[in-house]
């Protein structure tokens, strides 16, 4: 369920990347779909009854029945990412903004685009 | 030494020369002009050993093939003929350290062309003398660059259309030497056969510029540097008859086709490739007859003279093989000598615009008398060699009986005698211009060689049987048939030709003729625009010089007829139209519809990949 | 139009992935139905058993000593042992992202002030409660070894210290330090990675005593990264929020 | 030597430039000198081939690759990238703002040639891409923030689309090196739904740093947009690291399905870009689209799959590489001398600059694929292998190339152009040292290759073999191991 329920955020973040003129949707769409996918990498490790992969006095022993840890290192890599990612993008809107006066993506692309 | 050394020498010798002219440039060219003439010595007389050689080289497991048979000696012979005279030949003009390389780029590439023994070699080395030639051309002229693109284009459309048959060969029959393509090809499905041999023909046709990829030549031959114009009409086109003897003569192309339809007794598909060569005489003949450029006049007959070399190669036979190998030898002399006549004349006058001279016969007779004979040998005159090849060609078309061929044939010789008319008249006869009064004749080295290729011509109409029996040596070795020759006799089904006694009625004849012009009254000069009773003033000179629009009313019945001229161009603005389609669609500016395009098709792809 | 072009592309994206997930699997490996992951098959299974180089019998919490991780948290020893040069990347690309940003924004001198008046409780407040979320950061990547969190909780913890004290006022700027903390962090990194290869013949290799698992003094270099990460990435953050509140004026 | 130095280094280094502003312009030449020297003479003479990372073992810690592939791809990405670092410092103005970012994409670029991991390869795929985000940025003006932007939102769409690929594939093996999981797609252990939709994300994730059509639309924009030093690396060094992890990943993981598609899009990549680079006016233009179809071209032949497939792919690559390189450079010249690059000003330009017009023509003729010059026999390799695949490959391969070849001389043409035969030549115009220098070093590079025996040619067969089998042959060897 809960991996469907991820998909359906990679999807709502895709309909945001399409559908979105503002600059800031438009990260805000990309960053919606990156937590999708976070969060379905983090389903494909989960083992029913699991418990947390930390050894401590509580769960003292590896033999014991844990969920599976290498997504979760793996999702903490792609949330790091996607907050570089999101803060380059942020910058670029803001220095855009300053130049051109407009975070609309149809204005901007109709004004530089691939001209001759 | 074998022709590996000869060629590895003309590839480094390139570079070697453009270094020396950098120095001096005389040296280099005499350099040039020495080497070039000792490797056709040596093409000549040690060219046909029979010996073949394999180098290691191009892919993992394709190699560089050279073999020395007839075959290769024959080609080789002319090619180098050709480039040995005009090496000599452009001594005496403007001298560049560039062009020099790319002259001797052009040798190299040409060697190898022609010494080759598999498909792949022979395309390697004929594209490097290509992509030489192409910067060779631009080298002078400023509209050069416009017209040479078409040759670029062309060119490419033959090399690749080639390239595709090779590795074609290759993955079906694993092989792509002459010899085990011809054993193989004959196993092959039809369809396999028919690919590689249209794919074969159009670079035939492309490189020797027929019909309908012969668009290049006019601007091509004309915006060329003027000392180059021989090499690339006697020299480089003459390649593409090396292709198309092998792929009809060599790939048995009558025995492989010989299920098909038959149209008179020639399978569809020679005949369709025959049929290509007509067009092309007949449509060079009347471009020929329509230009006011010396130059463009001569690439024009260039194509027209290429239509017989496909024309005869395709139909076969005893008579049309012989017959086209010796009109590739002819054309090739013929057209070097015309080109280097022009180039003399340019050389002295500055000018190969037609109606800008006139009456030069005064100034440079020894060029006019190459000249002549030249143009006699293109329109199939006796007694030069250019007779004897098209008779052989008639011969066959005769007995085959193709009536269109025959008349496209006949067609180009009445018509080449309108077209080679015309320089000879506006260049050398009537009115020496002006301006052109202190013009002398050209340089000894510069007629030297011309002298050396009329002899030729003259030599081997005299006696034709020297040059047929070396041909019946190539087709004997190969397996095909031979042209009963004596002395001074070719028998064929129809009649024979006793080319000396020919020569002596002519040469009676011309005693008689000579006889009465020496005792006629001489012709009194009037100058040509003396219009001093006329009384009006003379604006457009060139208007009224009489070689100018010669043949106007010739030109009017064919000024209705469909340009190909255009036809390049035109893909041209097709293609860029395409261009800026694909660019709205892939390079819109909305980075939106980028992602769109990234998601229909994965999952596009996913439902129709599963 | 335009809409329902996107509401119709991202469905479709969507029922790709779940025909996939869908899919009957049962004679080849596909995607585990969820909570059904059986561990013994993918190779997370050795790094909970910690028996990637030598076979180790059960690690007990507070008994197994010299493992070849002693991290008692899994995901940290693959975060920043297994894995760590995963994470060696993911700090460069932060890196390199606040950098972008520098770069783009410019270091101006003049910032940006808030539009909203603070009051004085509040900015008091605040400059009690910052240093404490340092502090709270410190302590969380120090002990990334043993409980949730590490360097990148840590670190971002921290800037939310500096976060707060640049919301409430209006002078405040990062210091010029944070650039030098960033980058000999970084270059810390490197040099216990390159540290690694000289001594113990690999980069990254861990060259530490690896204690007994769930000490605090434990898991060889791991606590040692994850506090140069946790500096690191406390400095990054915040010098990201500086550039973005800098307003142009000169370099500084 | 351990390839990880040649990471290791340009990242210490950008950590040091990041606060010592005054050393990053020497950082940044040490970094590139020693990458260069290290890439030839640290990992040409390794005999080893896996490197791992932390001391694990192959499946379970990071490893990198050292076969024949990457001791042929390091070596030349390093020294074009230490070629186009000194004509970056030569420039001037602003020399050492960007140098960080040129560090770290250094490291990034060795990182995606070496690593045999698919999430570590996305690690690095992102660095590379935010620096190239960065670079792309650098443009004079707001069109090249704009272009940069579209960059990044299409590149972070396409890593994400990775990312998920790769999740899906760890899902279902439960692993990510790439060896182990080569060996257990082709064992057929995975199902097959998975296979295929896990490496059709991946191809789209890299397909749009490798600029495969339709993920390629940032490529036009940023290559002419951006500021010229920055287009040295993106359209030399960049392509040749970014097609090279696709085609490792791709040939490793990719369904047998996929590659047709990656054949489709591959020669539809060539036509789209060949087709349009004719109609440009502008030769920066003509080359952008020119690096897309080159790109195209080494793609479809890793769909292909085969060991010639993948040599020509390989030679075509490191061709583009090395004649875009010089092709950008005298473009930078033309500007620097002139303010614009159209066919106008370009007239002529080969006369009076004859080194210019001499490299000029190296290059092109290489890449148009020209006998004597290196791109040649990569060509002869592609149309050799594209048989492999359906006849209508080759033929549309072909139509591609004659319209490659076209304009490609129309631009030599251009600038050969013979203009004013009557008067006195034009003063020459004498172009940079460096690019005296390069242009020299990469003609010769060319030729060399163009005219060198077949034997010299094994070294990319083994190449492309060690890519082919060579990754598989190491998982199931550790498949083996387990």
């Amino acid at each position: 369920m809960i991996q469907y329920f991820s998909m359906m955020l990679v999807a709502a973040g895709l309909y945001g990347l399409l559908s979105q003129k503002n600059l800031v949707k438009l990260i805000i769409s990309l960053n919606i779909a990156e937590i999708g996918v976070n969060l379905f990498i983090v389903s494909i490790g989960y083992v029913e009854g699991g418990a947390a992969p930390i050894l401590s006095s509580v769960s003292n022993n590896s033999s014991l029945l844990f969920v599976d840890p290498l997504p979760q290192a793996l999702v903490l890599t792609s949330i790091v990412i996607g907050v570089g990612v999101t803060a380059l993008a942020l910058s670029l809107i803001v220095s855009v903004s300053k130049s051109r006066g407009t975070i609309d993506i149809s204005e901007l692309s109709s004004g530089g685009g691939d001209r001759e | 030494m074998n022709i590996l050394f000869v060629l590895a020498a003309s590839l480094f010798a390139a570079p070697l020369f453009f270094l020396i002219s950098k120095w001096k440039k005389s040296v280099a060219y005499i350099a040039y002009a020495a080497f070039q003439v000792l490797v056709f010595l040596y093409v000549f007389f040690w060219g046909g050993t029979g010996a073949s050689y394999e180098v290691v080289g191009i892919t993992s497991k394709l190699n560089f093939n050279f073999s020395m048979n007839p075959v290769n000696w024959f080609f080789a012979s002319i090619v180098m003929l050709i480039i040995s005279t005009t090496a000599v030949f452009l001594l005496p003009l403007k001298k560049s350290p560039v062009k020099i390389f790319l002259l001797s780029l052009v040798t190299a590439g040409v060697l190898g062309a022609v010494f080759s023994a598999d498909f792949l070699t022979l395309m390697i080395f004929w594209e490097i003398s290509t992509w030489s030639s192409l910067l060779l051309i631009i080298q002078d002229k400023e509209k050069s660059t416009g017209e040479a693109i078409k040759y670029a284009a062309i060119a490419a459309i033959g090399s690749y259309s080639m390239l595709f048959a090779i590795f074609y060969m290759d993955s079906r029959l694993g092989t792509v030497e002459f010899s085990s393509v011809a054993l193989k090809i004959e196993s092959q499905p039809i369809g396999v056969q028919l690919t590689i041999f249209i794919a074969l023909a159009i670079m035939v046709l492309a490189k020797m510029g027929s019909f309908p990829l012969h668009t290049w030549l006019r601007g091509s031959h004309s915006s060329a540097p003027d000392e180059f114009s021989p090499i690339l009409s006697g020299g480089l086109t003459k390649l593409g008859g090396f292709l198309l003897f092998i792929m009809s003569i060599v790939f048995p192309s009558f025995k492989v086709f010989g299920n098909l339809p038959l149209l008179n007794g020639i399978p569809i598909v020679n005949y369709g490739l025959a049929l290509l060569g007509g067009i092309s005489i007949v449509v060079g003949t009347v471009m020929a007859i329509r230009m006011e450029d010396a130059k463009e006049l001569i690439a024009f007959s260039t194509v027209s003279n290429s239509g017989y070399i496909v024309l005869a190669l395709s139909i076969g036979g005893t008579y049309a093989t012989a017959g086209g190998m010796m009109h590739i030898l002819n054309h090739a002399m013929a057209s070097a000598a015309m080109f280097m006549a022009i180039a003399a004349v340019a050389y002295m006058t500055k000018t190969t615009r037609m109606h800008e001279m006139g009456g030069l016969i005064v100034k440079m007779p020894f060029t006019f008398a190459v000249y002549l004979v030249a143009i006699i040998s293109v329109a199939g005159i006796p007694p030069t060699s250019g007779f004897v090849s098209k008779w052989l060609i008639y011969q066959q078309l005769v007995q085959d009986g193709l009536p269109f061929l025959a008349f496209a044939a006949f067609f180009g010789s009445i018509g080449s005698f309108m077209y080679v008319f015309k320089p000879l008249a506006g260049i050398f006869l009537g009115q020496l211009k002006p301006e052109h009064e202190k013009v002398r004749e050209a340089p000894l080295i510069m007629l030297a060689p011309m002298a050396f290729l009329t002899l030729l011509t003259i030599f081997w109409g005299v006696f034709p049987s020297n040059a047929i029996r070396s041909i019946n040596r190539i087709t004997e070795s190969i397996g095909g048939g031979t042209v009963d020759v004596t002395f001074s006799r070719i028998v064929a089904l129809t009649g024979q030709w006793d080319s000396v006694l020919v020569t002596t009625v002519f040469v009676i004849g011309l005693a008689i003729s000579l006889l009465i012009f020496m005792r006629a009254k001489k012709a009194r000069h009037v100058d040509l625009l003396d219009n001093y009773t006329g009384g009006d003033f003379l604006y457009t000179a060139e208007l009224y010089h009489f070689s100018y629009r010669m043949y106007r009313p010739f030109d009017r019945l064919f000024e209705k007829w469909p340009s190909m001229e255009n036809w390049l161009s035109s893909t041209s603005e097709k293609i860029k139209e395409l261009g800026a389609l694909f660019r709205a669609v892939f390079f819109n500016r909305n980075p939106q519809v980028y992602i769109a395009l990234t998601v229909i098709v994965l999952v596009g792809a996913f439902w129709w990949l599963r | 139009m335009k809409r329902i072009l996107s509401v119709i592309i991202a469905l479709l994206f969507f029922f790709m992935i779940v025909t996939v997930l869908n899919s009957d699997s049962s004679d080849s490996m596909g995607i585990p139905r969820y909570g059904e992951v059986k561990l013994s098959e993918r190779v997370s299974a050795k790094y909970i058993e910690k028996s990637v180089n030598e076979n180790q019998d059960e690690i007990r919490f507070g008994v197994t000593a010299d493992a070849e991780t002693g991290s008692a948290n899994m995901v940290t020893s693959i975060v920043v042992n297994y894995r760590s040069f995963d994470t060696l990347g993911e700090v460069t690309v932060l890196f390199i992202s606040a950098t972008g940003v520098g770069l783009l924004l410019g270091g101006g001198r003049k910032r940006i002030g808030s539009v909203i008046s603070v009051s004085p409780v509040v900015k008091t407040a605040s400059r009690v409660i910052a240093p404490m979320l340092m502090v709270l950061g410190i302590y969380i990547f120090v002990h990334g070894h043993l409980t949730p969190g590490g360097g990148f909780p840590g670190g971002a913890i921290m800037a939310a210290g500096f976060l707060l004290l640049v919301a409430v006022d209006d002078e405040k700027r990062a210091y010029k330090g944070l650039k030098i903390l960033e980058g000999t962090m970084g270059l810390l990194y490197v040099f216990i990675g390159i540290a690694g290869l000289l001594i113990s013949g690999s980069f990254l290799e861990n060259f530490l005593p690896t204690g007994v698992v769930g000490e605090l003094f434990s898991a060889g270099i791991i606590p040692v990264v994850y506090s140069v990460i946790g500096l690191k990435v406390g400095a990054e953050l915040s010098g990201i929020v500086d550039d973005f509140i800098s307003e142009g004026g000169d370099e500084i | 030597m351990n390839p990880v130095w040649l990471i290791a280094i340009p990242l210490a280094l950008a950590f040091v430039s990041a606060f010592w502003r005054i050393v990053s312009g020497w950082a940044l030449i040490i970094a590139a000198f020693f990458n260069a020297f290290a890439g030839v003479f640290g990992v040409i003479f390794l005999t080893a081939t896996s490197f791992s990372i932390g001391g694990w073992k192959a499946p379970y810690g990071i490893n990198l690759l050292v076969n024949d592939a990457t001791k042929l791809l390091l070596p030349i990405s390093n020294i074009l990238f230490l070629f186009a670092v000194l004509s970056y410092l030569r420039k001037g103005e602003e020399t050492t703002k960007y140098s960080v970012v040129f560090l770290v994409a250094l490291a990034s670029l060795n990182g995606i040639l070496l690593t045999n991991d698919l999430f570590n390869l996305f690690v690095f795929l992102e660095i590379a891409g935010i620096s190239a985000y960065l670079l792309a940025s650098t443009g004079e003006g707001s069109d090249s923030k704009v272009a940069s932007f579209k960059y990044l939102m299409i590149g972070s769409v396409g890593s994400l689309l990775y990312l998920l690929g790769v999740a899906i594939l760890y899902g279902a093996a439960g692993t990510l090196n790439i060896s182990e999981l080569a060996a257990r797609v082709s064992s057929g252990q995975i199902s097959g739904d998975v296979t295929l939709v896990s490496s059709l994300l991946i191809v789209a994730g890299l397909g749009v740093e490798s600029k495969l059509l339709p993920f390629n639309g940032w490529v036009p924009d940023v290559l002419t947009k951006s500021s010229r030093v920055a287009t040295l690396v993106l359209a030399s060094v960049y392509p040749l690291a970014m097609v090279y992890a696709f085609s490792k990943v791709i040939l490793a993981v990719g369904d047998d399905r996929v590659l047709n598609l990656v054949v489709l899009l591959g020669i539809a990549t060539v036509l789209v870009g060949e087709v349009i680079a004719f109609g440009q006016k502008s030769l920066r233009r003509t080359l952008a689209y020119s690096s897309i179809a080159q790109s195209g071209l080494a793609i479809f032949l890793v769909g292909i799959g085969s060991v010639e497939a993948v040599t020509g792919s390989i030679m075509l690559l490191i061709n583009n590489a090395l004649s875009k390189f010089m092709l950008f450079s005298i473009d930078d010249q033309v500007i620097d001398e002139a303010g614009r690059d159209d066919r106008d000003t370009l007239y002529g330009y080969g006369r009076k600059s004859p080194i210019v017009g001499v490299t000029f023509v190296v290059s092109a003729l290489s890449i148009a694929g020209m006998p004597l010059f290196f791109g040649f026999r990569g060509k002869l390799n592609a149309i050799s292998a594209s048989f492999e695949a359906s006849l209508a490959v080759p033929v549309l391969i072909l139509i591609a190339a004659a319209i490659e070849v076209t304009y490609y001389f129309r631009w030599i043409f251009t600038f050969f152009k013979p203009v004013g035969t009557v008067q006195a030549p034009e003063k020459r115009i004498l172009p940079s040292v460096e690019f005296l220098a390069f242009g020299l070093v990469l003609s010769t590079v060319i030729v060399f290759l163009g005219v060198s025996s077949g034997e010299a040619f094994t070294m990319f067969e083994r190449a492309a073999d060690s890519l082919v089998n060579g990754v598989l042959a190491i998982g199931k060897a550790i498949l083996g191991g387990m």
